[in-house]
């Protein structure tokens, strides 16, 4: 548990450090793109739906899934399809 | 494979989604990496999803429902919608994610009440920070949709009141952790006030601040992942959520700053709600504004030799992307260089005039920043403003009493000439007047950006 | 065990992320600050010689204590000694 | 207190301890913060102390005695140092840290030999890093100190009997993994090894190149520290070590690209070991050089508009670097515009004529980067090299074959006149004749610096 809570003190420090100077046309794509990876709470989700067995859970936590799914699937396309117009941009460089 | 290889297994698959999240992230920030990087982080997303799913004894068919509805409309949503419509997108994404951490947070107490203190106070962060991130972000969504009038809505008593409700669930927090087991209407208590300081805390803010705080929001719902990671004991829960929530907290002050404004005055000054009346008065003794004729304008860009075209948001509203780089191409054809001057804050989300512009394949090299382009206006002979209004407000340079004071400006009234294309008078996000429209070099052009344009091309083909 | 595993990731990372566009001056008391970091092993020299107990340990133990200690007390003071003279200079400016 | 209350207490120290060491390091980095990151990553060190004293069961007579001996010696050793001798001193420190880690995976391993296959594995690492730090960095140390030559040491067939040695020890490590209980020699012969593994990587390289690998040695020991902190399963070892470990890599890559070499190259390339001979062909048909008077030279900087201080090696060895204050005192009297041009990688470790000049009190705002100064030179009266000359070598930039081509250099060749101070036709670091000295612009004035400087102090003040 302390460990655990470690790592998460390590992991702020390296978000605060990893982000710094983004051109302003990689804010939006930048946010969405992380924003896919907070839907990480969809392995939460799982192991609740999959492991527990009321039918509160599995509605909840179904939905949880859902939710969550909706999250990480659709973030990431929506990032790639904004960053594939810069691309495309890129390539008449 | 016995259930401890099994278990280093699947703790070496959250470890390599770790470091996948976080490449990802890095190469996110740099244009010439930032799609591969998505790519990988998605790559890292499936080890994890994977991963998880080995865990020995569960049970698939809910979590098989759950992943098929999700992906389909996730996928469904990431392609139907247009350009211009991502941000509010983005917002909606962002508040399922934080609805998933509250939904798992208050079911992992529904199953165990009684746990260690440290994974109640962990299922109260979840749920709180995961109220608050949901709602935020569906009331962002609306005002950014239109679906809720995008002007902040502001009511007296409105910070007392947050402050108020943001106590309250503070205080039932300790309740709540002090005797989990009993307390499963203060639970209820908690979600419903969480989810009612969701819409609060987001409904005074003016809709064209809503980037920022769709971003300040997007580092909630890490934290409230990382605080579900405490619950179940998770590390890569813990690791990514609080990535993304320290480097959300960056991103946020980076577009702070690009607006020159500080992260409190874009949360708690219902910026944009100025009253015409007191806009009016910074109006006096301006003189009026001077309207031109089509053809006027034809001939002046057809026998210039620079032009700069300066977009803003009317030219999303108008969805003039196009037209304009037709215009372009007829003035080149003519012999006239057109560059297009981009502002950090054009539009209502960053990189917007840039989004739209790629979309109409207007290449890269005629696209200057603020920084490159404003030494060379003195030296334009026509700057077209299209649908820009609060960027290139020189009140932001002259009048330090300005509400916009110190953010930096396309300075087009350097050039030696003008063009404002724009319905009317109407104003812009900040809701001031803007002098540039007033001054002598200025001349309006008024009617729908696209419709203008359109028929500039034609005028200036046969000028 | 894993877990510390992670943790060593993480902090490669950050140790990446942290050191970036270093000014000449500052190399040499940058790697004599971070030499003093890494005298942390004392804390390992110390577990050994305070929990274990036959002479060897004993010896060999001291020894590492000693050796860390060298390297932690004499690399924070000779870093501050380098920094501190442009310390003195930069009150010039 | 109860263990475990008191186990928390201390794992939490170690928490502290690891946000201090990373917000020490990130201040390091910077000049405004570097002292009092310093001072932070001093308090973390002692906070992860105590707190590891705080551990229950420990019998404290010997600690006692080793903290003590330590200290003092660390002490007397930090402050009795001249300024000059600092890199030597840290070469030896790190070499102490080294130490320390070979011996506690040894110890670790005497008491408990039969342990799991990780801990073993970490002991092996340990050992291993260890001895090559210690080894290497003492070597490095003698080399700084002149206590062996500073050339290179090369033999025929050097790398090739490195490469087998590595070999070896892996392939013992191999045996000692698989039956660490039966292993004691084995391990010793580890040991021998490795610490033979240390000298013999560490000779073959230039005294001139110890920054670099003093720096890489620095990682490595905060590898072995990280391995020791597997041994005995401590988080605190292993964040710091792992920090040290990384950022150490990155601060030797920084280094390199100053002096615009790769790091193979430094380790593997016996550079400034080139014969006088192969050297000599180069300076074919280059004229000779120009002696010039201690009269001439004080009437020229007496009446010169803007004078360029180029100090080098040289000024270091000679000590000259108060004399050159008062001579630009003199200088400035007579309304002379006084520069200094430092070069990154002028003396022999990075920031040596920082340090130097700093201790003469020099004010910062006459030193002037690479590209802050070259620009100045075509309107430099004089140019004064003072024991400079691979930094000042134009074949650097002009030859394309030169051993340093590429090397970013002071442009003192471009100046009205040129001044070089040194005491006869010695080579710089590189080993290279210096073109420079045969140019029609360059003179030469012969002595060591100090002297010729105070005698120029006296003719100017005269003049
Ligand atoms: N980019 C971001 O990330 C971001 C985020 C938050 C806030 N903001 C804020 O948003 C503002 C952006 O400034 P801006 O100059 O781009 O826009 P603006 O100041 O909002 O002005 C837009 C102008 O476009 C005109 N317009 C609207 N629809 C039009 C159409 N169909 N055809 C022609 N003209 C039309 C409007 O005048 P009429 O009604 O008279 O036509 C209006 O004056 C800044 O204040 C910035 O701080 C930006
Ligand atoms: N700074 C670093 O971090 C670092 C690290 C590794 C390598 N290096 C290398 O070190 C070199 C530094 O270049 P540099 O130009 O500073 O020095 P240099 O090239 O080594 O030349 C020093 C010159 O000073 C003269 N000299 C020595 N003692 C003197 C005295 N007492 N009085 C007057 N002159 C004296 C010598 O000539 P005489 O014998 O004729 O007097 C020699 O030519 C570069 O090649 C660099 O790559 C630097």
């Amino acid at each position: 548990m302390i460990l655990l809570f470690f790592v998460f003190v390590l992991a702020v420090f390296l978000g605060i450090e990893l982000i710094s100077k983004v051109p302003s046309q990689l804010h939006t794509p930048l946010m969405s793109g992380s924003n896919a990876i907070s839907g990480i709470t969809i392995v939460a989700a799982l192991v609740a739906v999959g492991t527990e067995s009321t039918t509160a859970t599995n509605v909840f936590g179904t939905i949880a899934v859902v939710a969550a799914t909706i999250n990480v699937v659709g973030g990431y396309l929506v990032t790639d399809r904004m960053l594939a117009m810069f691309k495309k941009r890129d390539g008449k460089r | 494979m016995s259930q401890e290889t099994l278990d280093t297994a699947i703790n070496l698959g959250y470890i390599v989604a770790s470091v996948l999240f976080i490449l990802g992230l890095k190469m996110l920030s740099s244009p010439k990496t930032a799609r591969r990087g998505n790519f990988i982080s998605a790559v890292g997303m499936l080890i994890a999803i994977v991963a998880t799913l080995l865990t020995r004894g569960m049970t698939y068919q809910w979590i098989i429902v759950g992943l098929a509805i999700g992906a389909i409309i996730g996928a469904w949503a990431a392609y139907a919608v247009k350009m211009t419509a991502m941000p509010e997108l983005v917002a909606l994404f962002n508040g399922f994610g934080g609805l998933a951490s509250l939904l798992v947070g208050f079911v992992e107490y529904y199953e165990h009440p009684a746990r260690p203190l440290y994974t109640t106070v962990a299922v109260f962060f979840a749920v709180l920070i995961g109220s608050v991130t949901f709602m935020g972000s569906i009331v962002a969504y609306a005002k950014l949709a239109e679906k809720l009038p995008g002007r902040p809505l502001l009511f007296r008593g409105q910070r007392i009141v947050n402050g108020a409700i943001l106590a309250a669930i503070i205080a039932l927090g300790f309740v709540f952790c002090a005797r989990p087991a009993d307390s499963y209407e203060v639970m209820l208590v908690i979600v419903a006030l969480s989810l009612l300081l969701g819409v609060l805390a987001v409904v005074p803010i003016g809709g064209a601040d809503m980037p920022v705080v769709i971003s300040l929001l997007n580092s909630y719902s890490g934290l409230a992942g990382a605080a579900a990671g405490f619950v179940i004991l998770n590390n890569v829960l813990i690791v990514s959520g609080s990535l993304v929530g320290a480097s959300g907290i960056i991103l946020t002050s980076i577009m702070c700053r690009a607006m020159n404004r500080s992260l409190g005055n874009v949360l708690f000054s219902g910026f944009g709600a100025v009253g015409p009346a007191s806009a009016a008065a910074l109006t006096d003794g301006q003189g009026a504004m001077r309207e031109t004729s089509l053809d006027d304008v034809a001939t002046q860009l057809a026998y210039a030799t620079q032009v700069v075209f300066v977009p803003g948001y009317g030219l999303a509203t108008a969805q003039a992307q196009h037209v304009v780089r037709e215009l372009a191409n007829a003035l080149e054809e003519r012999g006239v260089t057109v560059k297009y001057a981009i502002h950090p804050v054009a539009g209502r989300m960053p990189g917007h005039m840039n989004v739209l512009l790629a979309e109409a394949n207007v290449p890269y090299s005629q696209l200057y920043e603020l920084e490159q382009i404003n030494p060379d206006f003195p030296s334009t002979d026509v700057a077209v403003v299209i649908g820009a209004n609060d960027v290139v407000n020189p009140d932001a340079r002259d009048n330090p009493n300005s509400l916009i004071a110190g953010m930096p400006i396309l300075e087009v009234d350097r050039a030696h000439s003008v063009v404002v294309l724009k319905r009317g008078a109407g104003r812009g996000f900040s809701g001031l007047e803007n002098p540039l429209f007033f001054k002598p070099v200025t001349r309006m052009l008024y009617g729908d950006a696209k419709d203008s344009l359109t028929r500039l091309v034609a005028a200036v083909q046969q000028a």
